[in-house]
């Protein structure tokens, strides 16, 4: 069992408060991602659950035991750093019986333990090298392997992934993935990039300014985020965003007048939107066409055109200032400057209301995950 | 117009050479030291200087007839490592203290302590000596330890604190989650970790007391008199003996030029503070 | 077992303590020598040391009577900003080159010229005693600023150099490519970026200067002599006037003392050479 | 006029040989990019054009003149550094006026320059900022504008983009292709992530080792690129490669045997093949389609899966331990360890012989561009 359960947490540096009060419960086995800004409080979130900073208020509770001012050693967590903090002038071998030499447990039985680590991680060949004779994911995985020596309740991951170069991440993603699979542990994993929040969690937090902004798995974060910083967060290229006014409100839906020109009927049910209220209109960069000009009503001037030979994507300035990114397919061709319809899917579309709040549209049963 | 390969190595000839004229000028003095206490006193003396003389081993002799050069040498090396010693045990814990536990305070009093090194020598040369009068520490050993620590504390905390101040907090804490104790950590990872700093900061402290001339004169007189008081006692009132002057002169300077050039890398790498690597 | 907090709690007032301990351990004797200046000889005499007396100007006023405080403070400052001057502008061009034209024997050049800061001076008396003797060079002011712009250019040429690395290449790529030559690199381009770093090399050479003793006393007699001479005129043949020596060490002090409590911040900030930011 | 030619042009530090004799032409008005691996030399051919390298043989001509020993500044080039290189001691205004100034011209000149270059950057009101004032995006501008007021023949960029976060990369981005059409000038652009080059360049110049892969539009590299590496290089995720042997050549193509088991019939022509010879069969992860185990003889186990939300990527290690991604739809679900089925798109397929040469396929006439 580890279960961690976080009650209206409170962290503060002399007057800057970084930490507002959160409540967070993490399950046996779960993969959970703390995703956000840089300064959102995600690091911080982590330091104190693994012990390294004081709380200021609140309590944290790992299976019904109070470890809120408990050592960090004695909480029976492991951390895996961002700069990975191998022990320099230890062996790979050294570095990950450490700890438990130190808690003087029984030489054979130390060695059994980095083994079998090693197996896992295949550091096999590399138990006897300095971490200076080692590559990124190499330090990578013996930071790892450090970790599950000690046989945690609960792996700590700070950015573990954010000093490898983009080929090097995209493999180390999947091994943690894999990992975690087989040791089918429980981990917190903080990332600022949310593609690996996307890709490994199976439950995202998204922080923000030093709150939780929504706890959710991936795609339900993807498909109906509970507001439009959430929204604009999830995502590459990012959603665009468009102004508008509600023109009419009804059991159909919400009929809304973009400033860039289109009105569109929604079906998205609200009670609070009035006519004339102040709305924002969201659609992914995957959700629109793009067509001829004189077939659409949503007509465009294409700004510059990326070819990365999968996709397109076509850059859009609006008349109004606004701008918005279209994803087309590889063998889209078109001019700087050419006149274009758009034709987004109403069905993809968001509507979110003047605070930033989503408007909830209808959930078809499939994406209902 | 010069091509820009011309330009360059214009430049760096130019500019090469005067920064080994430099380096000349400064160790000329050596050699021109060790070069005299071969001469007789006549050639030593000679206007113009001579360069070319027959070479003799009479200062070196005499040296040897009149003084006890082992004596001084002795208290050298006491004294060098002991206030190493003690030096390295209080400068230790005060840079840990402040290297990883910094507050408000530590730069200003890093800054306290630094600035210690600004003071003329000559300004507390009286309290000091009272105060050693007072405590009977006058000639004794144990004193000139307590003086040399005391004179080479700030700058061996400085370079710790510097070296210390290059790990990576995350290490320690990745200690710490590990269980280590506050001692366990300084012990088992810290100074591991920052032993080619620290040999550096002991090489320097060991030069520096070594060399030190100014102390030794006015708190010793001969039971503890370290070797740079046995070339003053050569030079005071014989004033025109620069023969046998630069024979002990070599004497005092050579072990610490021959440990100094076995240890040179060491030295640099530490007094670089990690800028050239 | 102690909480997380306690035992950081402790760890810090401990360590904290420690440093501080350091501290005003080397500052008490600047204190005790102020405070001596103040009494009279009995007084300064007594043992044990008082704490409480009666305050007193007479060592002041006995000092002003019989030496001529103002010409030894002058033949300091000339010294001290004289071979300060020559010392910058041997060390700029030579930092440049090195550290903008790195070849291989650049480290080797560096490493010799700072490991002569580690010969023990005593060492090289005679010949320079000599050399000046030879050029009519002692007890003269220019005699003086040479032999101090010796001492210091190797701990110049090394900050200098230290800055110039720092200043990324690029800039001065780019300052080649705006069309700038070597001289304008320098000028309009270098020097600007690093007149902090620079300051700091300026103020230490000062004070370095300032505070010489060694040489200052054995190649000059009076009309060069600078303050530290001064000291040492109290000093050796009435060695029983503590208060007076105390009063002229206070008043060879002060000027620097004030200058270098004046300038701490910048010339820490150089010292630290980035490691403090 | 702005010509560059570039002949037979080699590099060596000591006994390192960093290029290894390039020939290239650039006209005027390209958007050339340098793009290759780290060490591949890219950045010191870009040195060696701006004169900040001596050339060890070669020679470089600008518009029939030869420059390959003048000085940079004399060059008629200018240089947007990695790090942008700003003086930190003066303004942004002297910043962009000091090459003016040292030139001797006039002060009012000097002063209409600046402004105009400042309009186009919308640098206005930063003009009287010193650097360290500014944002990254800033800096990158400011450095820019101090090229533009030269008014020099070519702009060269050396990773201008690489010390900006990834949500301000794009901007740049965009911003400089905007530039690159405005101004209507000369660009060469180094860069090391192949994203920016296939988005950036009219003509990309693969570099590898020293030497000159293939050169040619962006769209042209990824769907004909001349060998295996250029393959692999280009596109995220990897072209998959999967090793073979080929069973038949005829008029109608090449029949292949793959290690990991189908057999395919490619239309590729090929004169130099023969049976029995090692092959390399390489496709894109769009390219490829996933269906039920027993609608393809193509059989896998899908690894991990990523929902990246517009996206999903499977993960699939065949049973011969070779690797390959395809790239499915949002909406597509799959369980860890799952079979399938793969469809490669044969059309859109190639082929490497032993060496790592393209077997050319038949160019379809809209791709030919």
């Amino acid at each position: 069992m580890s279960d961690l359960t976080i009650r209206n947490l409170k962290k503060s540096f002399e007057d800057i408060h970084i930490i507002k009060g959160i409540d967070l419960d993490i399950k046996d086995h779960e993969f959970v991602v703390f995703v956000g800004p840089s300064g959102c409080g995600k690091s911080t979130l982590l330091r104190l659950i693994a012990g390294l900073e004081e709380v200021t208020s609140g309590s944290i509770q790992l299976d019904e035991r109070d470890i809120t001012d408990v050592a960090p050693a004695k909480r029976d967590l492991a951390m895996v750093f961002q700069s990975y903090a191998l022990y320099p002038h230890m062996t790979v071998r050294k570095n990950m019986s450490f700890a438990l030499d130190l808690a003087g447990i029984d030489k054979a039985e130390i060695q059994r333990k980095v083994e079998d680590a090693a197996k896992v991680l295949e550091l096999g060949p590399l138990l006897e090298r300095k971490p200076k004779a080692l590559s990124g994911g190499q330090r990578q995985r013996v930071a790892i392997g450090r970790s599950i020596v000690r046989n945690p309740k609960i792996f700590l991951f700070d950015e573990p992934l954010s000093n490898l170069d983009a080929a090097l991440r995209v493999l180390m993603r999947l091994e943690l993935a894999r990992l975690h699979k087989e040791l089918n542990a429980t981990m917190i994993y903080v990332t600022h990039d949310q593609v690996e929040a996307m890709t490994l969690a199976d439950k995202v937090v998204v922080l923000n300014a030093g709150r939780v902004e929504q706890v959710g798995s991936p795609l339900e974060l993807y498909h109906h985020p509970v507001n439009q910083f959430v929204a604009g967060f999830i995502g590459t290229p990012k959603m665009a965003f468009l102004k508008g006014t509600v023109k009419a409100v009804s059991n159909a839906g919400v009929t809304v007048a973009l400033d860039c020109g289109p009105h569109y009927q929604l079906p998205h049910q609200s009670t609070s939107l009035k006519p004339g209220d102040d709305i924002t209109f969201g659609i992914r960069p995957e959700n629109i066409e793009v067509v001829a000009a004189d077939q659409s009503p949503f007509k465009v001037r294409l700004d510059v055109t990326e070819h990365l030979g999968a996709d397109t994507y076509c850059y859009i300035k609006l008349a109004n200032g606004e701008m918005m990114t279209v994803r087309a397919p590889g063998d889209f061709m078109a001019d700087y400057g050419q006149n274009a319809g758009l034709l987004p899917d109403l069905s993809q579309a968001h509507l979110f209301d003047a605070s930033g709040k989503t408007i909830p549209r209808p959930r078809p049963p499939a994406q209902a995950a | 117009m010069l091509t820009l390969k011309q330009g360059r190595q214009l430049q760096t000839v130019l500019l090469g050479t005067l920064a080994w004229l430099v380096a000349l000028t400064i160790f000329f003095p050596i050699f021109w030291m060790i070069l005299t206490s071969f001469k007789t006193e006549i050639d030593a003396f000679a206007t113009p200087p001579q360069l070319f003389f027959t070479p003799t081993l009479e200062n070196y002799l005499h040296i040897d007839a009149r003084s006890d050069y082992f004596h001084f040498a002795w208290n050298s090396v006491v004294v060098s490592f002991g206030s190493t010693l003690l030096g390295m045990l209080l400068a230790v814990p005060a840079a840990y203290s402040m290297a990883f536990f910094e507050t408000k305070r530590t730069k200003s009093t890093l800054l306290w302590m630094l600035s210690t090194k600004m003071l003329p020598p000559v300004g507390v040369l009286v309290p000091i000596y009272l105060i050693f009068k007072d405590f009977g520490l006058l000639d004794t050993k144990f004193g000139l330890v307590l003086i040399y620590t005391l004179i080479n504390l700030p700058i061996m905390v400085w370079m710790v604190y510097t070296y210390f101040k290059e790990i990576p907090k995350d290490i320690l804490e990745a200690a710490r989650l590990d269980g280590a104790t506050a001692l366990q950590e300084i012990y088992r990872v810290l100074l591991p970790i920052s032993k080619g700093g620290l040999a550096s900061t002991v090489l320097l402290s060991l030069i520096l007391s070594w060399n030190e001339a100014f102390w030794s004169l006015n708190l010793t007189a001969s039971s503890a008199a370290p070797l740079t008081a046995l070339v003053a006692s050569y030079s005071s009132p014989e004033g025109l003996f620069w023969a046998k002057l630069s024979a002990v002169s070599t004497l005092a300077c050579a072990p610490i030029l021959i440990f100094g050039w076995l240890s040179q890398k060491q030295l640099v790498r530490g007094l670089s503070f990690g800028a050239v690597k």
